[in-house]
């Protein structure tokens, strides 16, 4: 924590967020919005949440600030102004608000000053998980550890809430089990060929390096900030770069819809399988340490790693399609064509 | 030297403020773009910093790495939608509302 | 093979892993989803039978996920509430996914397979609500159960849509104001475990914190449950919901939801601080004598048959809300009593609301007419159903009103005594005047002689369901005393 | 100094919640609603971290490698690591959320020509 930046970050934050719900322009207010997530991330890191700001950051400046944009390209730009009648909303909206905010207020007079080293939150649970995570798991990260295993119960349904979410999407918007419809050119004539060639070179170059390093952070997550999520939302991220500068249809050679799904469906049965798999050999479920005993050379506490490793690539798979899904249906308003 | 990082921290920070007021100011889209560009900028050099300040710096690479990587897209993104609707700037869109006739 | 240990978990588990394999197998051919789908909610009927029947032998059942002890690692602790629970949400499942082939087919056949991932998450979700003893891991699978729920009411389309999105908004709200709860708690006492929340908690009674944590928690769930001034979303989205929606959602959301009203008064916050240093006991029993007359008056003026059911709904959680916080032995075990019943009751109601709209297309009372003469098993299952409603006696719903009553003049709460009896003689009126339109009045033929109705059964998959829910009202209510002394008796907080 | 910092993180937070509360009632424009469903997540998120903050500690990474000589590992050289999982399954449920949300305005859009509450409300009679 440094204090300095604390501070200023959380008035910029203020501001950014007042904005963002006061401007009249959609498109400006979701690019402020952005704005918000930056700062929030930054807020996180400077707290020692590293884990947490790169989550944010991959996903504020990757995909969310996209569908976002997306969202707004179909529909309308400008929030109407409003003529009559709203003034009760606003006073209701006013109350409620002063209200919450009275009552959450007179709770922090009880709560322990902030970031302080006896607090209940950092003496009671968090000693055992510091100190227990090198010897139990051999994992350094430790909110790796706690997050793959201790609590990876948790995380294996964060997981399935994502692959909610896309399917959700998909049976709101999309077309997918329909036949596929014809590929209707854009009326302006905004399409693969018409995109600048300095950003789709740009991007032609960029996108496998991007992928590596996402990679690289799904494998490197038991050493250094990252996982499978930030991960895998990197690598979403790397195809919907290809949508946005080439087109749609381009990207969906590459990564075809029903295959999305394919892969969203096997991450989380890659997670839950796993589970399932210690069950079966006797142990509870998701207790990888009875994984020792199928793979070769290994202790129990090796195969607490090994089996942290293979739950995060599950939910790399996961979180990859699914935000692709998601972009693909929301760019495109479910009819898979061209998008944004 | 910790002081020194904080110090420019600090002032990266009054400049992102600064650049804050063009982007919930700014009259058009594309201002309040660059300007959240900027501040994007802004924010991968102050996660170096706050590594520096941790004194672990290597850690906090990954993030700064990601942010570099991932920036643009939304920049792209707003272009596209530009290329489709060619309004930059619809009269009337400021956080003030004037010229509310004017509109089509 | 896999030990009896292991039953808890596998109850969460079997539809989880089936429901990817679902939707892996639809993609390849949709008739697969169908019996997949059934297998699944059928496994986990079986597990949670399973593990009622050890929870009756052994007393409470504690399953570490992941072999770490509970404050550290996540915890599944059931006891003799959430065994009956957990048997009524998987058994009712099933019944709705029984019944729910035809209006699937009917209402959105390019969609099956998502809709039967969904339905099963769904019920995975309201399943791990229930089983969960870490405050966290709840809200994870609330959300769980939120989204899919969200996505299950828009696939309805056109005002289901606005309906979902308002249901979106409120759902947010509240499941963070359960999530900034738990954050409280954890933020005085360090720890997500309930029990281990309980038993550090009695030190810090007198604090605002704990106080704000525990307003945060029961708003969060009763916004999530639609009690009575918070219900503002639920009579659209569950009007305009899809029926093989409706008859899933209608039973099981605001009765899980109740559920964990219930878990957080007895389980996280502790009977002696909810009933003795909370000063609200008394305000609570008032709203909920105000839901259950504000429901039921909201329902006698309705044309629409499905929105009347919802504000039935409303009216019922009043029941519950009311019975827990009567704070007497028997108003409790009445409100866990009728989360049961009420379960299977609404069942009931929206499948056989689900036939009405699949038969007539339509859910206006109008749309009723003559029912009796074209369809007379769905009938007679829906009058037991309805009956129960009203409370008469060899059906369910008259034991656990029974209970309520009882425990409302233990209380001294007169007000909430006559609410249920006035609530009785308007589901009286509604059903009767339902009985009526569907009996009397002829099929739109005003010259005196009606031509014969041809019988016209409901399709085999809808009736069935139907005649073994009415089969469980009465079954409920014949062995009603053996739930309370086997089970209830054990979960009502000692003490009050 | 020290006394207004002591709590300001907490203050902030609610600050943040009040704005996204209000944006959720008072706001006509579904994309405002969701935009403030964003922000009241974010501010849970807020609080939650700064429960795990702590005076004077690291990142929650323990130092390894080979030139890092293995010793005891000190509960106060990190900060708390709980609230930071708990976190990330947040930020996942937000997204989740925020496409569920976004994907219901457009059909909503689609549907009745118009993003205000009012307006819809008015179509739909």
């Amino acid at each position: 924590m440094i204090w300095q930046f604390d501070l200023l970050i959380l008035a910029l934050g203020v501001l950014c967020a007042l904005a963002s719900i006061s401007l009249k322009d959609l498109l400006s207010a979701a690019i402020v919005f952005g704005a918000y997530s930056f700062l929030m991330c930054l807020l996180w890191t400077e707290m020692g949440a590293v884990d947490v700001a790169f989550t944010e950051a991959a996903v504020g400046a990757g995909v969310s600030t996209v569908f976002f944009l997306a969202a707004v390209y179909h529909t309308n730009r400008a929030v109407k102004p409003r003529r009559r009648g709203r003034l009760l909303h606003k006073l209701v909206g006013l109350v409620t608000a002063a209200c919450i905010g009275l009552l959450l207020l007179s709770a922090t007079a009880d709560f322990p000053t902030w970031a302080d080293p006896n607090s209940p939150a950092s003496v009671y649970l968090s000693p055992f998980y510091i100190t227990e995570t090198i010897p139990q798991t051999a994992v350094p990260n430790i909110v790796t550890a706690v997050l793959a295993d201790f609590r990876g119960f948790d995380t294996m349904f964060e997981t399935s809430v994502i692959f909610v979410a896309g399917l959700a999407v998909l049976a709101i918007l999309g077309s997918y089990g329909r036949r596929q419809r014809d590929y209707e050119p854009s009326p302006t004539g905004q399409d693969a060929a018409h995109q600048s060639s300095i950003v789709q070179t740009a991007c032609r170059v960029f996108v496998p390096f991007m992928q590596l390093f996402a990679l690289y952070v799904v494998a490197h997550g038991h050493h250094s900030p990252g996982g499978g999520f930030q991960g895998g939302v990197i690598l979403g991220a790397s195809f919907i770069l290809v949508a946005i500068s080439y087109d749609l249809r381009v990207m969906q050679r590459r990564l075809r819809e029903r295959l999305a799904m394919l892969f969203a469906g096997l991450g989380v049965l890659i997670y839950a399988g796993i589970g399932a798999l210690c069950l079966v050999l006797g142990a509870n479920f998701l207790d990888y340490s009875i994984l020792h005993t199928i793979l070769p050379a290994t202790s129990p506490i090796m195969a607490r790693s090994h089996g942290m490793l293979g739950v995060e690539i599950g939910v790399a798979f996961t979180v990859m399609a699914i935000m692709v899904i998601i972009y693909v249906n929301v760019a495109s308003h479910g009819k898979s064509d061209r998008g944004l | 030297m910790d002081n020194f990082f904080i110090a420019g921290g600090v002032i990266l920070l009054v400049l992102m403020l600064l650049t804050l007021y063009r982007a919930i100011i700014g009259p058009t889209a594309i201002d309040r773009l660059m300007a959240v560009n900027v501040i994007g900028t802004k924010t991968t050099v102050l996660l170096i910093i706050i590594g520096m300040l941790f004194n672990w710096v290597e850690m906090f690479v990954d993030i700064a790495l990601a942010y570099a990587l991932l920036n643009f897209i939304v920049t792209i993104a707003t272009s596209r939608y530009f290329q489709h609707h060619k309004n930059l700037c619809p009269i009337g869109f400021g956080i003030r509302h004037r010229k509310e006739g004017a509109r089509k | 093979m896999i030990s009896p240990e292991q039953y808890p978990v596998l109850i969460v588990v079997t539809p989880l892993l089936s429901a990817f394999l679902i939707n892996i197998l639809g993609n390849m051919d949709k008739r697969f989803c169908y019996p997949a789908t059934l297998l699944a909610l059928a496994g986990s009927l079986a597990a949670a039978v399973g593990t009622l029947c050890r929870v009756a032998n052994e007393g409470v059942i504690h399953y570490r996920v992941g072999g770490w002890p509970p404050p550290f690692g996540i915890e599944y602790v059931v006891d003799h509430l959430n065994a009956l629970v957990l048997v009524v949400v998987a058994g009712v499942a099933l019944v709705a996914a029984v019944a729910s082939k035809r209006s699937v087919e009917e209402e959105f056949p390019h969609k099956i397979t998502q809709f039967y991932t969904l339905f099963v998450l769904l019920t995975t979700g309201l399943l791990g609500m229930t089983i969960t003893g870490d405050a966290f891991n709840l809200y994870v699978l609330m959300e769980i159960a939120a989204l899919t729920n969200y996505a299950l009411i828009a696939m309805g389309g056109n005002r289901a849509l606005m309906a979902s999105f308002n249901y979106v908004v409120v759902g947010t709200i509240g499941a963070c104001f359960y999530l900034l709860g738990v954050g409280h708690l954890y933020i005085m006492t360090g720890s997500l475990n309930m029990a281990d929340i309980m038993t550090i908690l009695p030190s810090l009674y007198g604090t605002n914190a704990i106080l704000v944590a525990a307003i945060l928690m029961l708003l969060g769930a009763w916004i999530k449950m639609a009690f009575f001034p918070l219900h503002g979303w639920l009579p659209n989205a569950y009007t305009y919901a899809p029926s093989a929606t409706s008859s899933l959602v209608a039973p099981l959301m605001t009765k899980v939801s109740v559920y964990i009203m219930i878990r957080v008064m007895f389980s996280v916050l502790g009977a002696t601080y909810v009933f003795t240093v909370l000063p609200v006991k008394e305000l609570i029993v008032w709203l909920a004598t105000a839901a259950i007359v504000g429901g039921s008056l909201f329902a006698l003026s309705q044309k629409d048959f499905k929105r009347m059911l919802t504000f039935l709904i409303v009216a019922e959680v009043g029941y519950m809300v009311g019975g827990a916080w009567l704070a007497t032995e028997r108003g409790i075990t009445g409100a866990i009593l009728h989360i049961v019943n009420d379960a299977v009751m609404t069942l009931c109601l929206f499948l056989f609301s689900a036939i009405v709209v699949y038969k007539t297309k339509g859910h206006q009372l109008s749309n009723l007419e003559g029912m009796f003469k074209k369809m007379p098993l769905t009938m007679t299952a829906f009058a037991v159903g309805a009956l129960s409603m009203i409370g008469v006696p060899p059906t369910a719903g008259f034991f656990s009103k029974w209970y309520l009553i009882l425990g409302g003049i233990d209380a001294g709460q007169w007000q909430f005594v006559v609410a249920l009896l006035f609530s009785s003689l308007v589901n009286a009126v509604l059903f009767f005047r339902i009985f009526e339109i569907a009996y009397y009045e002829p099929h739109s033929d005003h010259h005196g002689h009606s031509a014969p109705v041809a019988i016209d059964e409901a399709p085999m998959s809808m009736l069935l369901p139907l005649a073994v829910v009415a089969v469980a009202i009465i079954m409920l209510g014949l062995y009603s005393g053996e739930i309370v002394t086997t089970f209830i008796q054990h979960a009502v907080p000692a003490g009050i | 100094m020290e006394m207004l910092l002591a709590k300001y993180n907490y203050w902030i937070y609610v600050t943040l919640m009040m704005i996204g509360i209000y944006a959720m009632i008072a706001k006509c424009n579904l994309m405002k609603k969701i935009i403030g469903m964003s922000i009241f997540q974010t501010a849970i998120i807020v609080f939650y971290v700064s429960i795990g903050a702590k005076k004077g500690a690291t990142i929650p990474i323990i130092a390894h490698g080979h030139g890092v000589a293995h010793e005891a590992v000190r509960v106060a050289d990190y900060v708390n690591p709980l609230p930071h999982v708990l976190m990330l399954t947040a930020i996942v449920v937000g997204v989740g959320t925020l496409g569920v949300a976004l994907a219901i305005a457009m059909s909503i859009h689609e549907k009745y020509g118009s993003l205000e509450e009012d307006e819809i409300l008015e179509r739909q009679e």
